[in-house]
């Protein structure tokens, strides 16, 4: 009668439904899910115009727009693999792990990442869920690309990621 | 000694803008090889070096990751460096730099 | 052009809604959500048979198959903005806490409570939560009595709540 | 003193059980009153008290709670104490048995 865990991993192009990752944690067995949404939210970045004399300094924003994302998807499967082995070695009581993550263009404001994790009780899927997104952030080969409505757009590292200029870093 | 076959060579994000390629194939691979020679086999470099003058340095494009890239062979994170590698036909190496998913 | 900040606490009686919970808090501004969900999930107590020979002890079963919940709901209300109150004054870059908290009956493998907060970085409205869990365990007076397949039901008890029998053990 | 006219004392989960009772009114309350005098006006002990044999114990009923109540007055926490009240008309006052939301 034991329900076996279930490890669910899905890159997706098309938006992400909260509901449907909490569904696949689901288990009469669990009293907690805990769930995390990843979204891009606006940042607005000041720089100053080159050349510009410096008592007039013009400052111009650029806004994100939207996101673009890119993986190595094999690798991520078995990336997360390993990754949910390391929480249920850690949290022996976690039933299921469920991680979508978005592929592709990303508006801002839509989710690119939805992760749940179910246990009995509330603390272990809660300390897991933390854990997970850290290293998911710091192993998961994927890639985002900022677009900014000035036709610009820059490749994003992850503080967690170990060779990343920021690397070692808490976020 | 070389592979028998080919060895399949990804490229993401930023690796896969500064080189132009998504994917290449490299056929007659040294092995075993260390991780820092793996990192300077891509033919696309070699082609691009010895087209124009000949120059052996085959780190031209990457270069702007400023060593802020692993690879991974065989789905596995490898760091450039002194690590002796033993490449199969078939395997796959990918150019990864700095992760940003989540 | 700031986006004020938003609580917002509901007691239902019918089912609840994790999309519904999620909109509420999100915002262009915040790159995180994080939400908790709280479920029913079956124990099976295991007693001995008053009265039977300790060799052939008997040991039955019995199943929760039910959760009804009460509240004092004017008082939920002010426990929670007073909660929302702490929680802003500790992480100060929180945006939007939403709460939904079941009344009534409510059937195993249901969720009882579901919550999210939002803030521009996950640390913050990570960690918010897990005392907003806390917090409201110990305070928002609202009470739970597991209902029996055997017909028998008993009122449970927070290990938070200070004045449970388990008051001041961590749960 | 005593308050000129009603105050509210509600029940809830196992305190509504043992009284069987969700809410009576009571008036003429002393005021300034500790806490703990609080816990025992409830009338619906004091009328069951009296109907038996004068029994002065008001707190028949909720014994069952060994202690593991608290009351909220005017909607927040107050220990069953010496602590000194000042109850006035329209006053809500209820009696907590042990939280279990979430």
């Amino acid at each position: 009668m034991a329900e076996p865990p279930r490890d669910v991993f899905r890159l997706r192009r098309d938006w992400l439904s909260v509901q449907e990752v909490v569904d696949s944690v689901s288990s009469s067995r669990c009293g907690a899910v805990s769930v995390f949404i990843g979204r891009t939210f606006i940042i607005l970045l000041l720089f100053l115009r080159a050349g510009r004399a410096t008592r007039e300094d013009q400052v111009e924003g650029r806004k994100v727009i939207g996101l673009q994302y890119e993986a190595y998807e094999a690798m991520v499967q078995s990336e997360l693999s390993r990754l949910a082995g390391a929480l249920r070695a850690r949290w022996p009581s976690l039933l299921h792990v469920c991680i979508h993550h978005r592929l592709g263009w990303v508006k801002v404001g839509e989710a690119s990442i939805v992760m749940a994790i179910s246990s009995p009780h509330r603390q272990d899927c809660q300390e897991a869920i933390q854990h997970a997104v850290t290293q998911l952030k710091a192993n998961a080969p994927i890639w985002k690309k900022e677009v900014y409505d000035s036709q610009e757009s820059s490749w994003k590292e992850n503080s967690e990621c170990s060779w990343s200029q920021r690397g070692g870093a808490s976020d | 000694g070389t592979t028998d076959g080919t060895v399949t060579v990804l490229y993401f994000a930023r690796s896969a803008e500064l080189t132009g390629l998504r994917e290449e194939e490299l056929v007659a691979v040294p092995t075993p090889i260390s991780s820092a020679q793996v990192a300077k086999l891509r033919r696309s470099d070699q082609v691009a070096a010895r087209r124009a003058d000949g120059d052996s340095s085959c780190f031209c494009r990457l270069v702007a990751l400023q060593g802020r890239v692993v690879l991974a062979v065989r789905r596995q994170y490898v760091t450039i460096g002194n690590q002796q590698l033993s490449l199969q036909d078939g395997d796959e190496v990918a150019v990864v730099p700095p992760l940003s998913g989540g």
